[in-house]
């Protein structure tokens, strides 16, 4: 279905309620009666999936820059470890998914989100350090402080860290990297790269 | 054509230089330091954990506070300050300490001339006392320009204000090393020939300038000495 | 397998922003080798540049100026005051860089900027130091009034390069300026004249509408890295090579300020002279603009 | 040049004229300062993406009032507040030194501030970026009179430049009443002489109002005719802001 070339601006109708649902960009009026535009954008309109129960299909706006992306639960995150305390970590998420925020959300990797297995055996220093780049998953939204992390899954933990002597060090197993130049092994809980 | 000055000095001669260290009891590290009637006091207290505001997980942070003789803290004192935090950020190793802040508390007791680069000597003898780590030390000096291009050295706070320009300069204190003298030149240049800071008050000449850098770099060598000197560990019988 | 890829393999994976947020330096050492930047400049040039005047109506004299994305507002309000005794016969300038929240993420309501005083102090020091401005100039009634000159520059919208934008719209305010003609009521005030309150007195200063701007001072910023120099650097260039030069000439070619505050990179006698070098450049282009954006007003 | 400065004083008159030099009370045939009609409005002009280190913004002028609105986040809210489902608005507004005639402080405007939050709150969909805040921060380049309700459209054009969800695009129009006259949009002149004062904040398409502030004395029909009044210049007011989203500037994507 086409008609994706007019463009819509906030509080803009969209349709009626009745014959349409409504999508990314849009929402329903309180009555129930009308859909609205809630962004600027291009007004579009999708085929609901075939095993949905609802077949009106979906209007929606899209194509204008939405705001900056926020951490939710679930969401991969790419975060820098600041502060590595006894029971957890604190970590400024700088990327959701690949993409890159424009500012920082500060979240915390506890003890207990930090591998999956042999839980009671981990140690935070021996996972993290201040300056590494981890890959977590956004367990909750937290509390007022900060989102909870975790890293307890094959593919999440520490993705590039630095050696006492500056230089990027190479993964050589689950908890161990590597000095390239004094060859001198850290423990991390190291991340595993591709599928 | 020479220009007397009022106290007699020769055009190069720096003004008595005293330094005393671990003054305050309770500062991690302290020191005076006078310039002929030119005296600054500086305390450092670090480096703390845990100051949330500027931690930095890679690097250690420096904050200045700079306390003038009497009255507020105005905007000299802003830009004394983030001049001075900048030149200590640039002879400190940060990564030593990560996540830390250390505090450098200037007090001025006197004023008369040079006041910035009498200052940062100071901040320096006190961070050497504190035990703070340093890749070297810094060497801060004044020099003046008269109407002629004629250059003096270390003004009292009457020069500096008879006199058309002046520049402060920060310059890396002269290596002492083991090593062939090759090994320390930067682009055919002496490390300490470096500027780590410049700051500068009226018109000149660029060529001007470049003199002034020369005279600089000249002085400082018998400062640096002499700072290596009082950073010794006193004998006993001092 | 099981055993970890080495790290580079993961990184490919990121999208050029992300490497760029993640590892800023690796990002800006890989285009600098290219002798480029992330903007599609070479190293020593400045980005584009322009200069409007008489851009607030309410002011006696103003300008906004754009250097790139950085953006600055000067105005400039006349009052009038009684010269000190050691001065009788000279006016004042009092200069203000102001950095609002909408300038900037760092900037919050009620938490100035750090920059703010320290970029004010540094163009106080800058103008008045340069001699552009005769303070005779502002004298209207020897010992008993002079003009308050209060500049009040603010910044826009801030992308790196401040002190060289905030430079350049107060001179382009300077000369926008159009002092007001006035007159001594029976109070002894100074009031402006006007169609209403004439009522035959003498204007004060007849002849002195403008000021004249001699020896005008122009400034450009430098980053040094390496050995790499980056002329007119962005906010975000200026974040992760924190070692700034800053060289300000005036049109006759002298030295007003040569400002380097610390950093971890030394300056040596051939980095200055460079510095000085592109300077000089960049004052003449800098005089150019200021003259198209005067001569634009003398049209209208 | 000493430390302290010396006490300045504008040249400029700031003596008032009489009021009744330019708006005679029982003359309903006088003037506006700019000739423009009792219902008419200044013409506005409007701009996105002014500044480019926040995350949207837009620069308002109408006649010699100009604003210009940075819109920063969602972003992490302060530390000290506490959790929160939703979304927070915080809003600041301030003025340029030169913005009045007199110069003045530069300061916050701490009422416009928390007028501009109210305007705005009911608009935004805050369930869209729950705990984090967006920052809207207003700059009064210069005054020129309706300053507030300028501000108020021009936040909302930011907010929309910004892409936050919001139900309606938000627009204000204040009229003043002078005597038995009601003049809509009043310029900083006529501000200074009125008996009454009337702002209208509304979500045009929506036919909702999001903020009313009345000052001074109003009888009911006299109230009703400047609500209509506003609501119909709020509905050619959004018009000319959703051209403005719609322009050459908008920040579609190709």
């Amino acid at each position: 279905m086409g008609n994706d070339t007019e463009l819509v601006t906030p509080g803009e109708k969209l349709g009626r309620a009745s014959e349409f649902k409504a999508g990314r960009g849009a929402y329903v009026s309180p009555d129930n009666l009308t859909v609205y535009a809630s962004l600027t954008g291009l007004r579009h309109i999708v085929s609901p999936p075939p095993d949905s129960p609802d077949q009106r299909p979906i209007v929606e706006v899209t194509g204008h820059k939405a705001h900056g992306a926020i951490p939710e639960p679930g969401s991969i995150v790419i975060a820098r470890v600041t502060k590595v305390m006894a029971r957890m970590a604190s970590a400024d998420i700088m990327c959701l998914g690949t993409k890159s925020v424009r500012e920082n959300f500060t979240g915390i990797i506890r003890l207990q989100d930090i591998r999956a297995t042999e839980i009671d055996k981990v140690d935070m220093h021996k996972s993290f350090h201040p300056g590494d780049i981890v890959r977590a998953i956004v367990l909750s939204l937290g509390d007022a402080r900060a989102y909870f992390l975790s890293t307890a899954k094959n593919e999440l933990g520490v993705i590039s860290a630095q050696s006492a002597a500056g230089v990027p060090m190479v993964a050589i197993s689950w908890t161990e990297m590597q000095c390239p130049i004094t060859g001198q092994i850290e423990h991390r809980k190291v991340a595993k790269v591709g599928g | 054509m020479e220009i007397d000055r009022l106290d007699g000095r020769t055009p190069n001669q720096l003004r008595p230089l005293a330094c005393t260290h671990n003054v305050l009891n309770r500062a991690h590290g302290s020191a005076s330091w006078c310039q002929g009637d030119t005296k600054v006091l500086a305390a450092v207290y670090g480096p703390k954990a845990g100051t949330k505001k500027n931690e930095n997980p890679e690097k250690a942070c420096i904050e200045v506070i700079w306390k003038p003789k009497t009255g507020q803290s105005g905007k000299t004192e802003r830009e004394y300050e983030m001049i001075l935090k900048r030149t200590l950020q640039s002879i400190c190793i940060l990564t030593l300490n990560p996540n830390t802040t250390t505090s450098v508390i200037i007090q001025v007791v006197n004023d008369d001339g040079a006041l910035l680069p009498c200052a940062i000597n100071a901040a320096c003898a006190a961070l050497v006392d504190a035990g703070i780590p340093l890749k070297h030390l810094a060497v801060a000096i004044c020099c003046c320009l008269a109407e002629s291009g004629y250059v003096i050295l270390d003004p009292s706070k009457l020069e500096e204000q008879k006199m058309k320009a002046f520049v402060y300069l920060v310059f890396p204190n002269s290596v002492l090393s083991n090593l062939p003298e090759g090994q320390l030149t930067v682009q055919g240049e002496p490390m300490e020939h470096g500027i780590i800071t410049s700051v500068t008050q009226g018109a000149m000449p660029v060529d001007d300038y470049l003199h002034c850098l020369e005279r600089g770099r000249a002085a400082t060598a018998k400062m640096s000495a002499f700072l290596r000197k009082s950073l010794q560990p006193k004998l006993p019988i001092d | 397998m099981g055993l970890p890829d080495s790290s580079g393999g993961l990184l490919s994976e990121l999208d050029v922003d992300a490497f760029r947020r993640l590892f800023p330096l690796r990002f800006y050492e890989s285009h600098l080798a290219k002798s480029t930047r992330p903007d599609g400049r070479p190293l020593d040039k400045a980005r584009d540049t322009s200069s409007a005047l008489g851009a607030v109506a309410s002011a006696d004299g103003s300008a906004l100026v754009k250097i790139g994305s950085t953006t600055m507002l000067a105005a400039i309000k006349m009052e009038v005051m009684t010269p000190s005794q050691e001065s009788p016969d000279e006016g004042c300038i009092a200069i203000e860089f102001h950095m609002p929240p909408i300038c900037s993420p760092i900037v919050r309501p009620g938490r100035p900027a750090e920059a703010a005083p320290v970029v004010s102090k540094q163009l106080s020091d800058t103008i008045l130091s340069s001699g552009m401005i005769n303070l005779k100039e502002l004298s209207l009634i020897s010992g008993k009034a002079a003009w308050m000159v209060y500049l009040d520059i603010y910044c826009l919208d801030a992308d790196g390069a401040l002190f060289d934008a905030a430079l350049l719209s107060a001179v382009a305010a300077f000369s926008h300026l159009q002092i007001p003609v006035v007159s001594m009521n029976d109070e002894g005030k100074v009031v402006v004249m006007s169609e209403e309150n004439e009522g035959g007195k003498e204007p004060v200063n007849k002849e002195k509408r403008k000021l004249t701007l001699c020896s005008i001072p122009f400034s450009l910023t430098c980053i040094l890295y390496k050995n790499y120099i980056l002329a007119d650097p962005t906010a975000e260039e200026e974040s992760i090579m924190e070692t700034l030069v800053t060289v300000v000439l005036d049109s006759s070619g002298q030295l007003v300020s040569l400002y380097k505050p610390g950093g971890s990179v030394l300056a040596y006698t051939s980095a200055i002279q460079d510095c000085v070098a592109l300077t000089r450049q960049r004052v003449r282009e800098l005089q150019t603009i200021l003259d198209e954006a005067t001569a634009g007003m003398e049209v209208d | 040049m000493a430390g302290a400065t010396p006490t300045t004083y504008s040249p400029s008159p700031t003596t008032r004229k009489t009021k009744s030099l330019i708006f005679r009370n029982d003359d309903v045939d006088w003037v506006r300062t700019d000739g423009r009609d009792f219902h008419q409005c200044r013409p506005a002009f409007f701009k996105i993406g002014a500044v480019n280190a926040a995350a949207g913004s837009a620069y308002a002028e109408f006649g010699n009032t100009k604003v210009i609105v940075s819109v920063f986040g969602p972003r992490e809210s302060k530390k000290a507040m506490l959790y929160s489902d939703i979304g927070r608005l915080n809003c600041n507004v301030s003025y340029t030194t030169f913005a009045t005639p007199v110069r003045g402080q530069g300061s916050d405007h701490k009422e416009f501030s928390s007028m501009l939050h109210k305007a705005l709150e009911g608009a935004i969909i805050l369930e869209t970026f729950p705990k984090t805040t967006v920052d809207v921060f207003a700059l009064v380049l210069e005054s020129g009179g309706s300053d507030l309700p300028v501000v108020i459209s021009c936040a909302s054009l930011a907010l929309a430049d910004a892409g936050i969800m919001m139900y309606d695009l938000v627009a204000s129009v204040s009229v003043s009443c002078l005597g038995k006259n009601l003049v809509i949009d009043p310029v900083l002149e006529e501000e200074s002489y009125q008996d009454g004062s009337l702002m209208l904040t509304c979500m045009p398409s929506r036919y909702e109002v999001t903020q009313l502030t009345i000052t001074g004395e109003w009888s009911t029909p006299k109230l009703n005719e400047g609500m209509q009044i506003c609501l119909d210049a709020c509905a050619k007011l959004a018009t000319i802001m959703r051209e403005c989203l719609k322009g050459p500037d908008s920040a579609l994507e190709e």
